[in-house]
């Protein structure tokens, strides 16, 4: 009985917990690092990359260390500015349910490394790969494209939105594309 | 006193006459144990309060020593693991720069060490002994609200064993045993690891806070007939005393951690400064409970050392009601001083001198307690046995840990030494002095109690000096580093400070003192196995557990002792009076008034149930899933609900329907 | 086995004198502060110490006796208890006595403490980052306002007063040779006086568990007469240096291209980042990452190169640079005297 | 070792009511420890609000009239579970089945009524501590209020069966009634420290 209960109990932490929870800030060139050539021209169709870096993806978009460093990067490089928290501004909205070129993460990090027409600059250099996964990863949690339990929670100031952890799933809400 | 101002007469007239005229099923009866010879009546009560065999059996039970044992050998675990915790961080730190364990590991290891050493071992235990003694010496038959206290070990053991798991997930607490925000707040811990501290104090509260409530009635309405106030061994009354305290400390940390999981989980702002919540809060609802926290450790100690010291002394304890008036005053006084934590957060300056003055009185009644042990010894030479070793080893320790803390109740002096080794240094010399080493004697002492064996002198007096020097060698240098700077949880440390020989020499010392652990572990296993028999009353003690025999059987006492003495088996060499008339086919135990103990009702006894465990996996499922999402408490309401009405629901047992 | 003892106590004895001498010790004051808390530890010390042996002579007394105790325990003499009673009510009065005393006497230190800072003449807000010290000398006139990081230079002899907040978690700000520590709380403002009798290099370190870094969160008090201060202020208002040797030229353009520039401020350059130390005059400084290495070029290039391997787990993030931009991004660094 | 027979119990009666049965000192060691849970978590609050110039931080007032409506319901509930504890005493099973029922009526009333409360404080939980601390505090006493009224109701019909007829029965009806009056209480200090003091700032 005991056990029974015990190994379940071990069996559903395991499952959520370890990719959850993992905390590597070293840069993981070893995996796929996302060093793909600048393209010719940032339009894409449909804003897909071919693949190669899924697994580092992967890594990154579940993960709440990640995410949560991704939020407070996205603080401190004031993609407010343009982003204003997510709810757009100069730049576009980022809690809606448009993605303009997918909700992928290859996607999210080629719009931060390579810039995108009409304004979006390109951070390929001033962002290491693994921050601009980071943005990438928190960037997707902003439209409840990210697992609940691992979206970043609300921040110690005035509140701007309800946190990424209580955003509306978009899976449910058929947000993402 | 005669037994006649004993069996009271007024009570039954009363009730007699409201069940004649209320509409009550008519009085069943049964066979009484009055006349009965002691082989019949031994059969009697072994099938009336036995454990029935089998698994479902096992985990039915309700005998408060089933129970306890449990505990206690959880306990025992739970204080190696953090044991091996120790250890690591003291390999890390034993050199300056050592790369052996990252600052992430390590803040996950010394938070583990102080929520297992504190929540899962030091309660627990404390409460576990209590579990066990308490019925016993107080006279009954097991402990009130058995069921509830079966379900408080289910609840701290999937408590516990939650904790550990996430560790082994790598997704242990990070934030320290305190889990101050907003370190351990929405936005700088990411992921699960407060949430698991916050659910984890959740499932260890309530588990301590049910025993304490079971305590508290079994001490106020079971004692054994005679045994009033005046009589009552001082050891129940230090878990009295304690059980107390925890009824009004533990809800203070169960506040914080809530609002922490609130703040984490669903936005709430209690602990935002920018919405109008503030950080500081958090450290005033979890020092409230802080401090009392380490009296609920410390006071049934007290207690314990009150139990051995007159045994080997050969006398009644030196001024009993002064002892019984510090703890008391003790309990009180631990809820005047939490904010000596908090000196360095910058409170206004007389708030704080009014806390230095609180902290200064509370070792006024301390103090009252060792003068009062000491002139006990007074009368001769005391009979030196390992349990007397480890009281010395309290003495010794504790004195050095009480003293230091009365440098640290000093404001001023506080704000150099807060948060710096010498902290370190100062309360495990006050919990382990304070604590452990009590326990280690009380381990000596109650073991054939429990077992029915001795445990080996030669191999306690052993464990006793490997514990004695190693604990010192350990901490006792953690003083002087902290006065160098060092401060505390700090996974590494410059070289050029000059720190590495004698934290070299602090790991040292901590290392032996975990191999006393280990030999103390075998002297249990070879106790338990080849030690000799101990008989009821090896030590020739005083008070009525000792009257029973060793183990005690399922229903403790063949007939219900009465108390004539504060040292009952002293006072009645030849011959214990007892109380008949009891019934022996149902499990019918005593129920007497609260302060002179006349007998008053015959209550029936809770019978055993599976369903405490059920309850307990329901509520632990619960907690554990409410700190992924808050529709936990929702969901799991039901099984919560079904679990407590298939628990209070009357099966037919004449425990139940009479 | 007994025999271990004695030599704990000759073990800690040694390394305790090198202990004293440490730059990071509450026992070796440099301040009035420090030293009113040393006396006051030595004398607590002292008084406790006194104290325990008493209680272990009335501990050990009885193992002396030859009488054994009786074994019929209930015979117990009561001449001799009130005898007793009489010892542990004057024991109950010494103890009560003495922590009134006690009292009194941390009471009074403590204004002594207030005191000092009554007369400050500078005032700096030092702000705790994770893992950090953000230090702002505050001025009359906007132009002369400094930001610099870990490192506080004061006038010695001179009490200041530091504005202690945070804009992330609790940390606590303590130099041991010159004060007592103080909290540095996210919404709280605290206020401590420090005062250095001669000029000198104190060590400090953040004291309240703050996450992964707290054992790297180091600062120094760096005392200076007064004229040297001054100077030192001056130098550090100016803009930094512009990099003349061509691999410094080529270090700043990287620096203004690469992510350093996404976080760091240099003053008289585009890099305007205020979340990290503003390296204006990092050359200037005697330590890096927060007291962690020592000012040297090697240090700087290994800092760059793998901070996640230095300071696991802090902000730092690690770039990509080849060989030869590392050796340019350090040869600027380094001019920024 | 030798007994003694000195005390003879056959005499005693199998139960008791209110303070002679453990059972009313185990609920009142529960009401200690839930009371303090109030009484810090009211603290918490009194605490906040002394930090800030204005309480209520620039919130709306809430609406008081559901939580007064639901005080009403209430203290006019303590009358029949007066009665209800009296005639248990007296082990009466009729007027005990009755005062059952009625009290079970008297706590799903205030309960249906609370739900309109969350809406009235006229702010979410997640707006700022204000917010928070009212939610923390209608929801502490809610869980309170779910939990016992739902034992009422088990007791209720506990009463109406078989095992209905005992002395221990009577008693637990005593204590839940017991346990009621402390819900009451609980909630009069909270009321005021939801409505009434945002009045003030």
């Amino acid at each position: 009985m005991r056990a029974v209960v015990a190994t379940l109990l071990l069996a559903i932490l395991a499952l959520a917990g370890c990719q959850r929870e993992e905390r590597d800030t070293r840069p993981q060139s070893a995996r796929g690092s996302g060093e793909q050539p600048t393209p010719v021209t940032t339009l894409e169709p449909g804003g897909q990359r071919p693949p190669g870096s899924d697994n580092k993806a992967a890594s990154f978009e579940a993960n709440a260390f990640h995410m949560s460093e991704g939020k407070r990067l996205f603080g401190w490089f004031n993609c407010s500015g343009c982003h204003a928290n997510g709810g757009g501004g100069m730049g576009p909205a980022l809690m809606d349910e448009k993605w303009i070129y997918g909700s992928s993460m290859e996607s999210i990090h080629s719009t931060i490394r390579d810039g995108r027409p009409n304004g979006m600059p390109r951070f390929g250099d001033k962002i290491p790969d693994d921050q601009i996964w980071e943005l990438a990863a928190f960037v997707r949690s902003l439209g409840g494209n990210a697992p609940s339990s691992a979206a970043p929670q609300r921040n110690d100031d005035m509140m701007a939105h309800p946190s990424e952890n209580r955003m509306p799933d978009a899976a449910t809400l058929g947000k993402s594309p | 006193m005669s037994s006649a101002d004993l069996a009271s007469e007024r009570a039954p007239a009363t009730e007699r006459q409201a069940s004649a005229e209320g509409d009550l099923a008519p009085e069943h009866d049964g066979p009484r144990d009055t006349g009965m010879d002691d082989a019949m009546l031994h059969g009697w009560l072994a099938r009336t309060w036995g454990t029935a065999p089998g698994i479902v059996g096992a985990l039915s039970s309700v005998d408060h020593k089933v129970i306890a044992r449990r505990y206690l050998i959880t306990a025992f675990v739970f204080l190696c693991l953090g044991g091996l915790n120790a250890v690591a961080m003291r390999i890390q730190l034993s050199g300056p720069q050592r790369g052996l364990i990252g600052p992430d590991l390590y803040n996950q290891l010394f938070t583990m060490h102080g929520v297992t050493m504190m929540f899962l071992f030091a309660v627990p235990i404390v409460q576990a002994t209590g579990i066990y003694l308490v019925p016993l010496m107080v006279g009954s038959r097991n402990i009130a609200f058995p069921r509830l206290n079966a379900f408080s070990y289910w609840v701290y053991l999937s408590g516990g064993v939650f904790a550990w798991i996430s560790f082994l997930l790598n997704m242990a607490p990070d934030v320290g045993w305190f889990a101050y925000v907003p370190l351990s707040g929405p936005e700088f811990a990411p992921g699960k690891r407060a949430d698991v501290w916050a659910q984890m104090i959740t499932y260890t509260e309530v588990s301590s806070l049910a025993v304490a409530v079971a305590t508290i009635v079994t001490v106020l309405k079971q004692r054994a007939p005679g045994m009033s106030l005046d009589k009552i061994p001082l050891y129940v009354w230090a878990l009295l005393v304690t059980s107390f305290v925890v009824v009004f400390a533990m809800p203070a940390v169960m506040i914080a951690s809530t609002f922490l999981i609130l703040d984490r989980l669903v936005g709430t702002h209690i602990f935002n400064p920018a919405e109008g919540g503030d950080a500081l809060l958090f450290q005033h609802l979890f020092w409230f409970f802080g401090h009392p926290e380490v009296y609920i450790i410390f006071l049934p100690a007290t207690g314990m050392v009150s139990a051995i010291i007159p045994v080997f002394a050969r006398r009644p304890v030196f001024g009993h009601l002064g002892l019984v008036l510090s703890l008391i005053a003790v309990g009180f006084l631990s809820f005047g001083l939490w904010v000596h934590h908090m000196f360095a957060t910058g409170l206004p300056r007389l708030g704080a001198s009014f806390f230095t003055a609180s902290s200064m009185m509370i070792a006024i009644p301390n103090g009252v307690q060792i003068f009062c042990w000491l002139a006990t010894f007074w009368d001769g030479r005391p009979v030196i046995r390992t349990p007397l070793l480890f009281v010395f080893g309290f003495f010794v320790i504790f004195v050095i840990g009480g003293l230091t803390g009365v440098m640290l109740a000093s404001v001023p002096l506080d704000l150099q030494v807060h948060d710096t080794y010498f902290v370190v240094a100062h309360f495990h010399y006050v919990l382990i002095g304070g604590s452990v080493f009590p326990l280690l004697g009380a381990a000596y002492f109650w073991f054939p109690k429990i077992s029915g064996r001795m445990l080996s002198e030669r191999l306690g007096r052993w464990h006793f000096w490997l514990a004695f020097i190693g604990f010192n060698a350990a901490f006792f240098p953690m003083h002087l580093v902290g006065l160098w700077g060092m401060p505390r949880r700090v996974y590494t440390y410059p070289a050029e400070l000059g720190w590495g020989n004698i934290n070299l020499f602090i790991s040292a010392g901590a290392i032996l003192f975990f191999l006393s652990f280990v030999l103390f572990a075998f002297n249990l296993v070879h106790g338990a196995l080849k030690g000799a028999p101990a008989g009821d009353n090896p030590w020739d003690a005083g008070t009525l557990e000792w009257a029973t025999s060793s183990p005690p059987p399922s229903y403790n006492f063949a007939r219900i002792p009465v108390v004539t003495h504060v040292e009952p088996l002293w006072a009645e060499r030849e011959a214990l009076p007892v109380a008949t008339g009891l019934r022996v086919d149902v499990r019918e135990l005593l129920i007497s008034t609260v302060a002179e103990a006349h007998p008053d009702i015959r209550e029936k006894s809770a019978a055993p149930s599976i369903w405490p465990l059920l309850a307990a996996v329901a509520v632990g499922g619960t907690f554990l899933f409410s700190i992924f999402t808050p529709w936990a408490i929702v969901w799991g309401a039901a099984p919560v609900a079904i679990t407590l009405t298939g628990w209070f629901w009357p099966k037919g047992a004449p425990e139940d329907e009479e | 086995m007994k025999r271990l003892l004695p030599m704990a106590f000759a073990a800690a004895g040694t390394v305790f004198l090198q202990g004293c001498a440490g730059w990071q010790s509450a026992l070796d004051p440099k301040g009035p502060a420090a030293s009113e808390l040393a006396w006051l530890i030595w004398f607590f010390a002292g008084l406790c110490a006194v104290v325990w042996v008493l209680v272990m002579i009335a501990l050990a007394a009885p193992l002396m006796m030859r009488a054994r105790a009786q074994a019929q325990p209930l015979a117990v003499d009561a001449g001799a208890d009130d005898r007793k009673l009489r010892v542990v009510m004057i024991a109950v009065g010494l103890t009560t006595a003495i922590l009134v005393g006690l009292t009194l006497l941390s009471f009074f230190a403590d204004r002594t403490l207030a005191a000092i800072g009554s007369d400050a003449v500078l005032t700096v807000r030092v702000t705790g980052h994770q893992w950090w010290w953000e230090v702002r000398y505050e001025d009359a006139t906007p132009s002369r306002i400094l930001t610099t990081a870990n490192e506080i230079h004061i006038p010695s002899g001179e009490p200041v007063r530091l504005l202690l907040t945070s804009n992330d978690v609790i940390h606590s700000f303590w130099i041991p040779s010159l004060a007592g520590k103080l909290d540095l709380i996210p919404g709280h403002m605290n206020v401590l006086d420090i005062k250095a009798d001669k000029p000198g290099v104190y060590r400090g370190q953040c004291a309240e568990f703050c996450g992964a870094q707290h054992a790297n969160m180091g600062t120094f008090i760096i005392a200076e007469p007064r004229a040297k201060f001054d100077a030192w202020w001056n130098d550090q208002l100016q803009p930094a240096a512009a990099p003349t040797a061509d691999e410094a030229k080529a270090g700043e353009e990287l620096f203004l291209r690469r992510p350093c520039v996404m976080c760091h401020r240099i003053g008289g350059t585009p890099a305007g980042g205020t979340v990290a130390p503003d390296l204006t005059h990092i050359a200037s400084r005697q330590t890096l990452a927060a007291g962690t290495l020592t000012m040297s070029r090697g240090n700087l290039a290994a800092w760059i190169a793998d901070p996640q391997g230095i300071k696991p787990g802090s902000n730092m993030p690690v770039v990509e640079l080849s060989g030869d931009e590392l050796n340019a991004v350090v040869a600027y660094l380094e001019g920024l005297k | 070792m030798n007994q003694r027979p000195a005390v003879d119990l056959s005499g005693l009666p199998t139960f008791g009511h209110g303070p002679r049965s453990p059972t009313w000192w185990g609920t009142l060691g529960f009401m200690a420890l839930e009371g303090m849970g109030f009484a810090l978590a009211a603290g918490a609050y009194l605490y906040l609000t002394t930090l800030w110039p204005t309480w209520r931080l620039s919130a709306p007032v809430p609406d008081h009239w559901p939580g007064t409506i639901v005080t009403l319901l209430l203290i006019v509930s303590l009358v029949p579970n007066h009665f209800l504890a009296r005639s248990a005493k007296q082990c009466r099973m009729v007027p005990v089945r009755a005062g059952m029922v009625v009290m079970s009526l008297l706590g799903l009333a205030p309960l249906a009524v609370r739900w309109f409360e969350f809406p009235a404080l006229n702010i979410y939980w997640d707006t700022n501590a204000y917010g928070s601390m009212l939610w923390v505090l209608l929801g502490l006493h809610t869980t309170h209020l779910i939990t016992d009224v739902g034992d009422t109701i088990v007791l209720t019909v506990l009463m109406f069966t078989r095992h209905g007829c005992s002395g221990r029965r009577f008693g637990d009806v005593g204590d839940n009634a017991f346990y009621w009056d402390f819900v009451v209480l609980t909630w009069i200090p909270i009321y005021l420290l939801i409505y009434w003091v945002p009045r003030l700032g």
